[in-house]
């Protein structure tokens, strides 16, 4: 750690300081060429990471937008005489707008229907370069595009081209660098990790993937108006697959999360086969070797094996002291238990295949109560809180928050209505701290949009926010001290009370806990407990699933069993635990007519 | 028109010998094989470059061909997807790609730049059917294509092997925990689908000759027809296969069968161009997916919750 | 007496969560134990740590008397380890019959009389031979996980969780077949959380709580200790 | 007797370190794509310009570099710029892509270096770039004698004109439709077909339903030949006039003889052996190295090649010179005269060749010297 925290700054300074020398080493104009080429395609990369990257879609687009943008500059300064700033706002327009257009059919796809859907776009682009000669010259393409012209100043070619370009490349890594850093950068970041989580936590998967998706477009437009006006022509080769599979080739080999990555990926990709030429054919053969042997040796890429060799320091989470105090839902203590059911389920069914998972449940939470959930493995539980946060869509039945009934609301929208929860199995994003875990859930309440990542000043106001509520919430449940921790290093325990401390941070009116002891020793449990009776005091109701009859002995205000997805016996815990159909759901027949025997 | 549906079927069932390796792949695997297209190109040079020299029809240079495309899909596997097994998928994505440069820059330096035309199956001509010429060359790729399917399906049905193979596939740990080399499997599921779609090479290799480059193309329509059959469904790759033969034969020639409606409206005629019929099959597929966002036969393996 | 399986301080973790805190125990050949404990006590872990699909992070395996720490899952089941998995995990595309088959490694004569011998202990899968895996009812999977387990001739059979899902009934289809198993010369490790059916058809038993070994003994004795009871259920 | 030898070997290296002294050396960058879908014709380039540099007159001491320009439309130009800065490189030969070619010109007007190229399609030429020399006849002349061929020879007008998909299928269909219309013929089918389309049949049975007298191609190798073959196969008994690459060897062998009876093709240069020694040594030395002979894209290059070589050996000592040479000199080659126009269009001469059915050796049937474009 301490050795890493000294030598990344370094590496760093030494990499900027190398890629500024690059070209004053190398500075025939062929390299300068070739590293202005290099930057046009860094800025291809740098925003292919915003889908695949920031939010983990295998898109095959990024080169159809290429493409189409090299050509609208291309068109329009040829054959309209349009001058660069025109050109160039038009293709980054145009390549938004196919964006927003593909979007519609192809974002709700998965994986690689996605990848598969996204590539057509690219094929019908191409082939339609080819046809429609007229416009696009056909095959040949359209040549003498010109230099770009700013405000009357011709950029000639040489270092004049490459400082333009380059400039270009610091804009787009600054705007990468924005996104990323701020809340919303957090969001992408689970989204890409968890979307079932993000979801949980209010954040809506979908609009962030719609974002990412026209922000890399218009990054692509971007680099496809500098190509054109770069090289001069326009061409199908500019939409082929080829381009698409370099463009993948850099994100992969540099490391498809980090800035720097995507530049390194798009400098080595564009030198390899120039250093290799002199070996005629087998330079293809050579190339790809190299590429596969650096997916073996580093599968994250070289950012991602610099990250591995040099672990990066954790930046110090901030001092809530000196910010403003929070409104807090749950800390208001004006909300005491009620006798008005917060939340109420009617007559719930869910099926599986024919299998009742759930069938015609009903039960209600009271404001402030602590419910508990209890039965044997399989017998509906997860269901049923899937079925309230809206993971599942009952059969029929319905579910009441507050009054309103939510059953047909998307997971998000229930959390942003005050539904938090917890799952059986984490869904915590291991390759975050705590304290961004947590800070993450306050997306919604701090309004976090792309648009305002952009204009994040010297820090995030929002994240800085955020993590001040979070460094609140993580004190309440005792973890202040891990904050800073990645939570793949935390134990099991501590990664229950992170969930918890999320879903609080969340400041739902009810929280639904999917077995919060399981794997905690006693003392743990009994911490939680306190926990949870506190937040219960607060006013936050609570539905707890569990086995741990123990645990929850002491805890909850009312319990239900439930068996082979009916509901067998509702009622105070003293009653439940000396229910027959319950001690018989849980210890099997046997034993249960033994004892009554 | 007979002729034409004919033709089409015939295409689409080398296509499905294509899609159906590689679907075998993804379901052992999980991942993609760019370098499937590849297989096709180094099949097709093997056949061509062996039928040349031995003046051999297919038939008799096939299990030549299929030995030696099982030897490079073995090795394919061990050096581009095993190492890579624990890797993000997109991991394989990139390591096949530049397999699939590998195995076509080697096959142009081995080869040559020329195009090849590989041996006939059985031989060339055609047989007269009414008023209908059969060509010999598409009927026994048809027929060869059936052997093939028919003797993988047996293969995957009848023997413990391809039982096994077919368990690698569904589930890798719990075949592993049950005593089966799963490594092992993974390597002779990249043999045999390297096999099958040499075996396409052979055929293509005939009659529509074979250069080094081919490999792209025959990687994208593989890609398109099993991911629109679904994605791990052979019976939806056969179909997936069948759909874009059609859009590659049948659309083009709509024409013929509509004369009286493109006369009228001569403008007509550029949509069934062939690459009008390119773009008509991308439509299709968002429109198919529009519909069933899991292609036409959804996952392969249907889970009872 | 050499046992057939030995674990001296074996622990595992996940990352650096221990899941399995430094267990010792032995099962002798011929015998039926039973592992029980609340979910999360470790019960999976510790059959998947023995079928090799867990890497131990310290103490000693021993089958046979052998140390078989570096053997590989698939040859720690030739070596005579069957295992049928939480959540029966049956091949769904495979038919009844090829799940059996695929888990047999003799002859095609011994396999066809080893698959008959399984349809003598559940006719049921007879009925549903040609059925594929995942058309079977829960019980029925169940009933073909065991079976496929048993196809490579054990001497040692994991069953891990097989009541789970299942009706009480078919849970003691499935369950009372172990005594018989155990008696034919195989002997069984069987996780459950039915700790009332768990005991009754095992010889002896492990109490496992959160990853630490609690209570053993025979499971008669078991069954009548209080303290099980509430290690095992809390305050019910 | 040793002591002798040595002295015999002495003497020959001093004679030939003197020789050296007074050669000229120069760099010549075979630019081509030798890899992606153009690697045969690029090939064919690189095996063209191999020989004319084996056969560089006496006196020059060349050293080759060869850099595949691939598929990209910058790789031309990249590779452009890798070696024009440098001072024995008097001049380059460029791809036969006309697309690359145009990438490069303006880094070529900048270096101010002559690049060769054996390409016909037209912007390449019409750029106003004093440095591109085009060593293949320009589409338009090549079209033009395509189609006087066939209106004039065979007496046919009605023609389907199938073609590829690529910028050299597209310029060949654009002359052809539109020199045919002139000379009061009709189009009355065409259709594109990509590269690396494989399946045609609907495209020729539409053709047949059309009922043209004569089918005109303009596709590379793979395309034509099975468009030759499957009309062979469905006994489609229509005259075919394709383009070179139905007369190149690799392409004819591709087919058998009786398949290509009939079919003529327009090419820019034919060799015969017996024409004059050079001729032969060319023939003789291709053959012997690739087994085959020498299709047009080797020709024109190596002819493009020597002339160029050929300044320099007669005292061009910059690009400047080596430009001035190319645009002013004839200059005879195996093939032709080459004379460049304005426009840095150096081959005006177009052969018409057919195959008999009997070999798959096309002979000449027509010479059109001179041609202009319609």
């Amino acid at each position: 750690m301490s050795r890493s925290a000294h030598v990344r700054p370094l590496l760093g300074a030494v990499g900027l300081c190398l890629l500024a020398s690059w070209p004053l080493i190398m500075s025939s104009p062929y390299d300068l060429r070739l590293f202005t080429l290099a930057g046009v395609f860094a800025i291809l990369a740098i925003g292919y990471q915003f889908i695949f990257g920031n939010v983990g879609e295998l898109s095959l687009s990024q080169g159809a937008f290429f493409g189409l943008s090299a050509y609208v500059s291309g068109i329009l300064a040829v054959k309209a005489g349009a001058d660069f700033p025109q050109s160039f706002a038009a293709s980054i327009i145009v390549c938004v707008l196919l964006a927003v257009l593909v979007s519609i059919p192809v974002l709700r796809l998965s994986t690689h229907y996605f990848a598969l859907a996204t590539l057509g776009v690219g094929q019908v682009l191409l082939l339609v370069a080819i046809e429609w000669q007229s416009l696009t010259g056909g095959a040949i393409g359209l040549s003498g595009v010109p230099l770009p012209k700013l405000f009357g100043v011709q950029v000639a070619r040489g270092w004049p081209l490459l400082l333009f370009v380059w400039c270009f490349v610091a804009l787009a890594a600054m705007v990468a660098f924005q996104v990323k850093r701020g809340l919303y950068g957090l969001a992408c970041h689970v989204v890409r990790q968890n979307a079932v989580a993000a979801r949980s936590l209010a954040i809506d998967p979908d609009s962030i993937r719609f974002a990412m998706f026209l922000l890399s477009a218009a990054m692509a437009g971007v680099a496809g108006a500098l190509h054109a006006h770069t090289i001069r022509i326009v061409s199908p080769e500019g939409l082929d697959f080829k381009v698409m599979i370099a463009c993948l080739t850099m994100a992969v080999i540099g490391g498809r999360t980090h800035i720097w990555g995507a530049i390194a990926g798009a400098l080595l990709v564009v030198h390899l086969p120039e250093w290799l030429r002199g070996f005629q054919q087998s330079y293809l053969i050579i190339t790809s070797s190299v590429l596969i042997a650096i997916l073996i040796v580093a599968p994250e890429g070289l950012a991602g094996l610099v990250d591995r060799l040099l672990p990066p320091q954790r930046s110090k989470s901030p001092d809530s002291d000196g910010l403003s105090p929070i409104q807090d839902r749950t800390s208001d203590g004006v909300l005491m238990p009620s006798e008005t059911p917060i939340l109420a389920v009617r007559e719930l069914t869910k099926t599986f295949g024919g299998v009742h998972a759930l069938n015609n449940v009903s039960f209600s939470l009271m404001r402030g109560s602590i419910a508990a959930v209890i039965g044997p493995n399989g017998s509906g539980k997860t269901t049923l809180v899937n079925c309230i946060t809206g993971n599942y869509r009952a059969d029929s039945g319905a579910i009441l928050l507050g009054g309103g009934e939510i059953g047909a609301l998307g997971s998000d929208e229930i959390a942003a209505r005050g539904v938090g929860r917890t799952f059986q199995n984490l869904r915590l994003v291991d390759d975050m701290t705590v304290l961004d875990n947590v800070a993450v859930a306050r997306f919604r309440a701090e309004a976090a949009t792309l648009g305002k990542s952009f204009l994040i000043g010297r820090r995030d106001e929002k994240l800085s926010r955020a993590r001040s509520h979070a460094l609140r919430v993580l004190r309440r449940v005792g973890l202040e001290h891990a904050a800073d921790v990645n939570c793949a290093s935390l134990a099991h325990g501590t990664k229950r009370l992170v969930e918890i401390a999320r879903a609080i941070c969340l400041d739902p009116a009810v929280l639904l806990l999917d077995e919060p002891a399981a794997g905690l020793n006693e003392t743990e449990q009994a911490e939680l407990a306190r926990l949870l009776e506190a937040l219960a005091a607060r006013g936050l109701t609570l539905l707890i699933i569990e086995h741990n009859m123990e645990f929850l002995k002491n805890l909850a205000t009312h319990m239900v069993c439930l068996d082979y997805g009916e509901l067998i016996a509702s009622g105070r815990p003293s009653a439940i635990y000396q229910d027959e159909r319950v001690i018989e759901a849980y210890v099997g027949r046997r034993q249960a007519a033994e004892a009554t025997a | 028109m007979i002729q034409l549906l004919f033709n089409t079927l015939s295409l689409a069932a080398a296509y499905s010998l294509l899609a159906i390796g590689f679907v075998l792949v993804l379901n052992a695997t999980g991942a993609v094989n760019l370098a499937h297209g590849s297989f096709v190109v180094v099949g097709g040079f093997l056949a061509a470059g062996l039928g040349s020299w031995l003046k051999l029809p297919g038939a008799v240079v096939l299990p030549i061909v299929l030995a030696g495309m099982m030897i490079i899909g073995g090795l394919l596997s061990l050096i581009a997807y095993y190492p890579l097994r624990n890797r993000p998928a997109v991991s394989v994505f990139i390591s096949t790609l530049s397999m699939s440069a590998i195995l076509e820059t080697a096959t142009l330096l081995i080869f040559g730049p020329s195009p090849r035309v590989g041996p006939p199956i059985l031989s060339s001509g055609a047989i007269q059917v009414g008023d209908v010429a059969l060509n010999v060359q598409s009927l026994s790729t048809v027929l060869l294509a059936v052997v093939l399917v028919a003797a993988q399906y047996v293969i995957f049905s009848r023997t413990v092997l391809g039982k096994r193979l077919r368990a690698v596939a569904e589930d890798r740990e719990m075949a592993r925990a049950l005593g089966m080399n799963v490594n092992a499997m993974i390597v002779i599921t990249f043999g045999i689908a390297a096999a099958l779609a040499g075996a396409a090479g052979l055929m293509f290799a005939n009659t529509f000759y074979i250069t080094p480059g081919d490999g792209e193309a025959y990687m994208i329509k593989t890609y398109v027809a099993a991911t629109m059959g679904g994605w791990g469904s052979l019976r939806g790759a056969i179909v997936g296969a069948l759909f874009v033969a059609a859009f590659e034969v049948l659309v083009p020639s709509l024409p013929l069968a509509m004369p009286s409606l493109v006369g009228a409206l001569p403008s007509l005629e550029a949509l069934f161009s062939p690459i009008a019929s390119t773009i008509w099959l991308y439509l299709a597929f968002l429109v198919v997916l529009f519909f069933r966002p899991q292609g036409l036969f959804g996952e392969a393996v249907q889970q009872r919750a | 007496m050499k046992y057939i399986l030995e674990t001296r301080n074996l622990s595992v973790r996940y990352g650096e969560i221990a899941a399995l805190n430094e267990l010792t125990m032995y099962v002798e050949q011929g015998e039926a134990v039973a592992l029980v404990g609340a979910n999360g006590a470790g019960k999976t872990t510790l059959i998947k740590s023995i079928i090799g699909l867990l890497a131990l992070s310290q103490g000693e395996l021993l089958f046979d008397g052998a140390d078989v720490r570096a053997v590989t899952a698939h040859l720690r089941a030739r070596l005579g380890i069957g295992y049928s998995p939480e959540g029966r995990r049956v091949f769904p595309g495979l038919s009844v019959r090829e799940n059996l088959e695929v888990a047999s490694f003799s002859n095609a004569a011994e396999t066809r009389r080893l698959i008959d011998q399984m349809y003598t202990i559940f006719p049921a899968l007879k009925e549903k031979e040609r059925s594929l895996g995942w058309t079977l009812s829960g019980g029925q999977q169940q009933m073909l996980a065991v079976c496929r387990a048993l196809m490579s001739k054990p001497r040692l059979l994991l069953l891990d969780e097989p009541s789970l899902g299942l009706s009480p009934k078919l849970t003691d289809e499935v369950l009372w077949r172990i005594p018989e198993i155990a008696k034919a010369g195989t002997a069984v490790v069987l996780a459950e959380q039915n700790l009332t059916k768990a005991l009754e058809v095992t010889d002896r038993a492990y109490v496992l709580r959160v990853g630490t070994l609690v209570l053993q003994g025979a499971s008669s004795e078991l069954r009548s200790n209080p303290s099980v009871r509430k290690t095992f259920l809390g305050g019910l | 007797m040793r002591f002798a030898r040595r002295i015999m070997l002495a003497a020959t290296a001093l004679l030939s370190s003197s020789a050296l002294a007074q050669e000229t050396s120069l760099t010549v960058p075979i630019i081509a794509p030798i890899t992606g879908l153009l690697a045969l014709e690029g090939t064919s380039q690189l095996n063209g310009a191999n020989m004319a540099i084996a056969h560089a007159p006496a006196g020059l001491k060349i050293k080759s570099q060869v850099i595949d320009s691939g598929t990209a439309a910058e790789g031309g130009a990249n590779a452009l710029e890798r070696v024009a800065g440098d001072k024995s490189t008097y001049f380059s030969v460029a791809p036969l892509f006309g697309t690359q070619v145009l990438a490069m010109l303006p880094v070529a007007l900048e270096y101010k270096i002559p690049i060769l190229a054996p390409t016909g399609t037209g912007p390449v030429t019409e750029q106003g770039n004093p440095y591109m020399f085009r060593l293949y006849p320009h589409d338009a002349v090549s079209k033009a004698a395509h189609i006087r061929y066939v209106v004039e020879e065979l007496k046919l007008k009605k023609a389907a004109i199938l073609y590829n998909t690529t910028g050299y299928g597209q310029s060949g269909f654009k002359y052809m439709s539109e020199y045919l219309t002139k000379v009061g013929g009709e189009v009355i089918f065409s259709e594109g077909v990509d590269l690396s389309a494989k399946e045609i049949s609907a495209t020729l049975a539409k053709l047949k339903a059309a009922k043209p007298d004569v089918v005109l191609i303009q596709m590379h190798s793979a395309s034509i030949a099975m468009v030759v073959k499957q009309l062979a196969a469905a006994n489609i008994q229509i005259p075919v006039v394709g383009n070179t690459t139905i007369a190149m060897p690799a392409t004819a062998s591709l087919l058998q003889p009786s398949e290509l009876k009939g079919v003529c093709a327009e090419s820019a240069s034919w060799l015969e052996k017996g024409a004059d020694a050079a001729t032969d040594r060319f023939i003789n030395d291709y053959v012997s190295k690739h087994g085959a002979m020498p299709d047009a894209y080797a020709i024109q290059q190596y002819d493009g090649l020597m002339m160029a070589l050929v300044a320099v050996k007669g005292g061009a000592k910059s690009t400047e010179d080596v430009r001035k040479y190319m645009s002013t000199t004839e200059y005879k080659g195996v093939a032709m005269r080459y004379k460049a126009d304005a426009k840095g269009n150096l081959a005006h001469s177009v052969v018409i060749v057919c195959y008999d059915g009997a070999s798959l050796n096309p002979k000449l049937v027509k010479r059109y010297d001179n041609v202009a474009g319609f």
